[in-house]
């Protein structure tokens, strides 16, 4: 059997800004070197509350002699990443992954465009480096809008910097970047980006996905990527659909975690 | 490890249960499936059904609900495309099958018996019948029954009759379905629930209500598993909030000749495994040679 | 924070929840009886009950087992010995109550009406009645009716019933006991449940089955208040692994007008002030000025 | 209100043999000195597996200036006495306590013989020290037989010492002391001991105690530690019930956590 449940070890979690959280993981050497966009269910090994493991996307990953390393960039919303939060150097985790079929897609065109929400930020910057690492493209190609509610919800832009030749940083209340939404400065810049030329890739809260499903006619390539609450993580529960159009254009329901996370902004179907 | 359900010969009594183990496909990276005693496939309608608007599932103490809605490719898609991939293994293969009314069922029976791989049906019973009133054939003795000759008239396949727990005296459905001609009963399917997001004042789920399921409801099942194994004489197989090896044990002193997995798959890939080897480990242990032997051991 | 639940004033939606605060005593070290909605005792029947042999308790996933079989001081002894003490504070009484028969629910009754002290009267109909083969008054919607109407007719007490999950539409009965006279319901009692000793193969209860409470039963409970208070126009009283303030209100959205809290005091011995407390912090932080506001605004 | 329930700290837990902890906490001042064979509930803050708390009995408690501190001596037998073995320096326990109306009663007679079977001696050790350093009555006075399965269940052995002139050590496969149960050691002696003049404290398995309400009779003051699974610790929910004789003599139930834990031997009925 191909995959297994990995028996992971904290080696550090610390909270880099309020409420958000950059956790370190060992994992053993069987772990498989992930795609940008894919994820892992996390669980805390041996305890039953919370009762369902958390999709977390994989922010970066580095393979050592005998094991490899994972990062796990999240923020507190609720108990699960509570206690998440709260578990300390040694802790040990359960982790099975990496997970989803559909992952960000290395792009043909010349431009490329990333736009993060919040946390959105964790799977995007693990592909821009990826791109500029292993696919030697560019950072002047690469452009990252991100945004969040305010300055104190800006996290991973070192990371970025390092990759991506042009940030764009905006805030909903000003305090750091342009006082907007991501998507209104993604927006004002639209006409610079040829759809023939111009790969987008978007992960962020709903609303903001909904806006640049608004926006960007199916002639752009965008991928997003997207959240659904899970149970099992591996397409077996149907339990993280999420309406897409098939070849048909008809309405169905696909899996989040194993048809996605990252689909094609135009497959979606806007209920 | 070898146990027989009305003439189904199981390699171990360890069975995935419907709606957590998809296909067979999606677990079949984590779960060697030639290991199991049987593959309960999701459920199985007549025309393929979309499923519920989302969200589907929310996380309770101790368990979960869903209301994934019987999203499924339909019986025709199923033989065509699915089966196949089934057959190339060495594992007992059940179809559980949903319909809106007698003849759907009769009609979906009649295609998985003509349909090669397939070595067992099971009924679900626990879908609101429009016609009942929101309730379900699964919660009337008699609608039950009816549910189960249709069936057996369509089919020479052993059939299996899933019960709800969402009634007043389940023993009393089991017999009922046993005289209709049921070759076995499973219990339980999920316990009817709700979820409020204190928040926005709506259910987490789009379909208001959904079904309990995992280790919160254990007790439940096992009292069920309990009071139905000692009125029928068909055999029983247990289901509910199974997450060990000791918990299945606990089913089959209780009654249960066989058992299904559920959520458990859902928490760990590999649980349907662990527990095969666990209840291996036990019986090795407590030299009992027969597992047979264990089961309707409960001392009272 | 006043909510009046059939005639009752209450101080605030809280109340204990019958067989998890014992008589008052047992917790007044712990909270102040004075900052209660309301008290409901321990069940009380017409004789002194021994109640069931030990073990009694059992952990479950979320959850717990008990059977303790209605012990209690029996009736006269209650009147005569635990009611002065609880007349010390000023707090509403319940007397939960439980007979073997029609007339010894009647008989109860009465005698409770008669004393000083007792503000209401519960129904507990979730006993096996052994006349009817092992069910429960509370099971089938005329028993219940007839329960309730012996009750009614001998006291003046505002008289709410409670109703056991147990049953395949509990809308129905509560429906049935709202025609017969009932000023409220209160639901959910325990779900029937059992657990096993795998190494002795025994039942972990003496009583080989007992009642499931707790946070396990929290979205079955919810989904029951939320489909009674639909059906009936007597208000309604939620009960079922309520462990915080965010779970005592999400049952008030649900339908409840007013809240009980059963297993969570063993669990923290201040949880229903913490309760209390926590309700009006959510009322100030969102600006709500009457709780009744609250009560019924799920939106589906 | 007098009672609250206490946020301990855990400042040690070490494994002191296979399988046996010794855990100190330290608790707020508020917390109420407890008299010998009272017992604390005790749970992981703010987890809710496993969902009861635990009856553990006071092994030793002390009182500092700003706050208190109490040691528990506990042994592994199952998922959670295994989870709060796990529990490591800083973690935080909820304990509520110290609970049991019934604990033990200092002693008029002159012979003192304490009884305990494995992690029975937990409480009577408390009491030993409690009777030594602060009823100042002589260590010569105090016989205590201990009994386990083999020598590694044998522990508190020190502390006992301090307090204790004679002790009688037993196992069951004679790998330390007598070989011997513990009981059999004691009926052995039972003639040294006049009844009018000796008081006997025992805590250990059930049979344990079975068997020494076969072998004494009502004549002997001997105060027994029962056990029972609990849910509230306070009395409110009968599910630790105990059959015991009433005052005329009938069966009834009492609750082991309110009405105990400590019994007199001679008013238990066995089922
Ligand atoms: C593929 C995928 C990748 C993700 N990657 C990350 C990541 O890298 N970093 C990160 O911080 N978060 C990520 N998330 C979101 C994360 O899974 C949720 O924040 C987490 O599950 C919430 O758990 P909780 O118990 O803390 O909150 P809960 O108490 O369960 O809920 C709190 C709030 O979070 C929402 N929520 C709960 N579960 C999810 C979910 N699965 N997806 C979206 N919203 C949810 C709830 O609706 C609610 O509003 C990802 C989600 C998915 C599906
Ligand atoms: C007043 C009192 C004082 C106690 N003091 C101590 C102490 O100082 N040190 C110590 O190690 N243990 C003590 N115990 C026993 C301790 O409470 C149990 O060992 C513990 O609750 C078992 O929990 P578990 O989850 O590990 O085991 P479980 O998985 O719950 O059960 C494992 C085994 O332990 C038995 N058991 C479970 N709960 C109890 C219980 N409350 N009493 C007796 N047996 C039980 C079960 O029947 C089973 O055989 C005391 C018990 C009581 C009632
Ligand atoms: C996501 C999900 C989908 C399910 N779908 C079906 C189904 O299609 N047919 C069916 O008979 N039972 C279905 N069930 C019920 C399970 O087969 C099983 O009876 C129930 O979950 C209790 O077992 P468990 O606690 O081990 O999960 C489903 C359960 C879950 C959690
Ligand atoms: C130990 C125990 C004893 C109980 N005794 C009674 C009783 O005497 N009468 C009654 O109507 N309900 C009784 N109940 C049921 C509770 O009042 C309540 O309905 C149930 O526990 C669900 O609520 P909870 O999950 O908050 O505990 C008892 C419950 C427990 C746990
Ligand atoms: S979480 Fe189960 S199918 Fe996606
Ligand atoms: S544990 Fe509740 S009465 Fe003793």
């Amino acid at each position: 059997m191909a995959k297994d449940i990995y028996m992971g070890e904290v080696s550090r979690n610390e909270e880099i800004r309020k409420d958000f959280f950059l956790m370190k993981v060992t994992l053993p050497s069987g772990f498989v070197e992930p795609m940008p966009g894919q994820f892992v269910m996390i669980r805390i090994a041996g305890l039953n509350d919370p009762f369902l493991s958390r999709p977390i996307s994989i922010y970066s990953f580095s393979r050592g002699r005998s094991n490899c390393s994972m990062e796990l960039l999240f923020r507190v919303v609720g108990k699960g990443t509570r206690i998440l939060a709260g578990l300390i150097k040694g802790s040990l985790v359960e982790i099975s992954g990496p997970l989803g079929e559909g992952h960000f897609a290395i792009p043909k065109a010349g431009n490329i465009v990333f736009i993060a929400g919040g946390i959105g930020i964790a799977p995007l910057s693990l592909f821009a480096e990826n791109l500029c690492r292993k696919v030697c493209r560019s950072s002047d190609a690469m452009t990252f809008y991100l945004g969040a509610q305010s300055a104190d919800g800006l996290i991973g832009l070192n990371r970025v910097h390092k990759y991506c030749g042009n940030i764009i940083v905006c805030t909903d209340d000003g305090s750091a970047g342009m006082k907007a939404l991501v998507t209104k400065a993604f927006q004002k810049d639209l006409k610079k980006y040829d759809p023939m030329d111009t790969a987008i890739y978007a992960c962020g809260p709903r609303p903001m996905i909904r806006a640049l499903s608004g926006m960007l006619d199916a002639e752009y390539f965008c991928q997003v990527s997207l959240e659904e609450r899970m149970a099992c993580g591996v397409g077996a529960c149907v339990g993280c659909a999420v309406a897409m159009k098939d070849d048909l254009g008809q309405k169905t329901y696909k899996r989040v975690c194993s048809d996605g996370p990252v689909f094609e902004l135009k497959d979606i179907v806007w209920e | 490890m070898k146990v027989e359900i009305a003439g189904l010969k199981l390699k171990n009594p360890v069975m995935t249960a419907s709606g957590t183990f998809g296909y067979g496909e999606e677990y079949s990276d984590y779960v060697d499936l030639n290991r199991l005693g049987g593959i309960v496939v999701k459920g199985l309608s007549l025309k393929p059904r979309p499923g519920n608007p989302p969200p589907r599932i929310m996380e309770t103490s101790g368990g979960m609900l869903n209301a994934v809605g019987l999203q499924n490719v339909g019986v025709d898609v199923f033989i065509d495309e699915k089966l196949p991939f089934l057959r190339r293994y060495d594992v007992v293969v059940i179809a559980n099958i949903y319909g809106e009314s007698y003849k759907e069922y009769a009609q979906v029976a009649g295609k998985l018996s003509r349909a090669k791989g397939v070595h067992a049906l099971e009924i679900n019973v626990s879908c609101p019948n429009v016609k009942k009133g929101g309730l379900s054939f699964g919660s009337d003795p008699r609608a039950a029954a009816e549910v189960t000759r249709c069936v057996k008239a369509e089919t020479h396949l052993p059939v299996i009759v899933k019960l709800t727990p969402n009634v007043t005296d389940i023993a009393s459905i089991a017999l009922s379905v046993e005289n209709a001609g049921a070759d076995a009963v499973s219990l339980i399917n999920t316990i009817t629930g709700m979820s409020i997001d204190l928040r926005a004042r709506t259910p987490h789920l789009k379909n208001i209500t959904g079904g309990l399921s995992g280790p919160a409801i254990k007790p439940v099942a096992l009292r069920m598993v309990w009071q139905v194994a000692q009125k029928v004489s068909i055999p029983v197989i247990g289901i509910g909030g199974i997450m060990t090896a000791e918990d299945a044990l606990e089913f089959m002193i209780a009654g249960a000749k066989a058992v299904q997995i559920g959520t458990a798959s859902f928490i760990n890939p590999c649980a349907l495994v662990e527990i095969i080897d666990g209840i291996r480990h036990y019986l090795d242990e407590n030299k009992i040679k027969n597992i047979k032997d264990i089961v309707g051991t409960l001392q009272t």
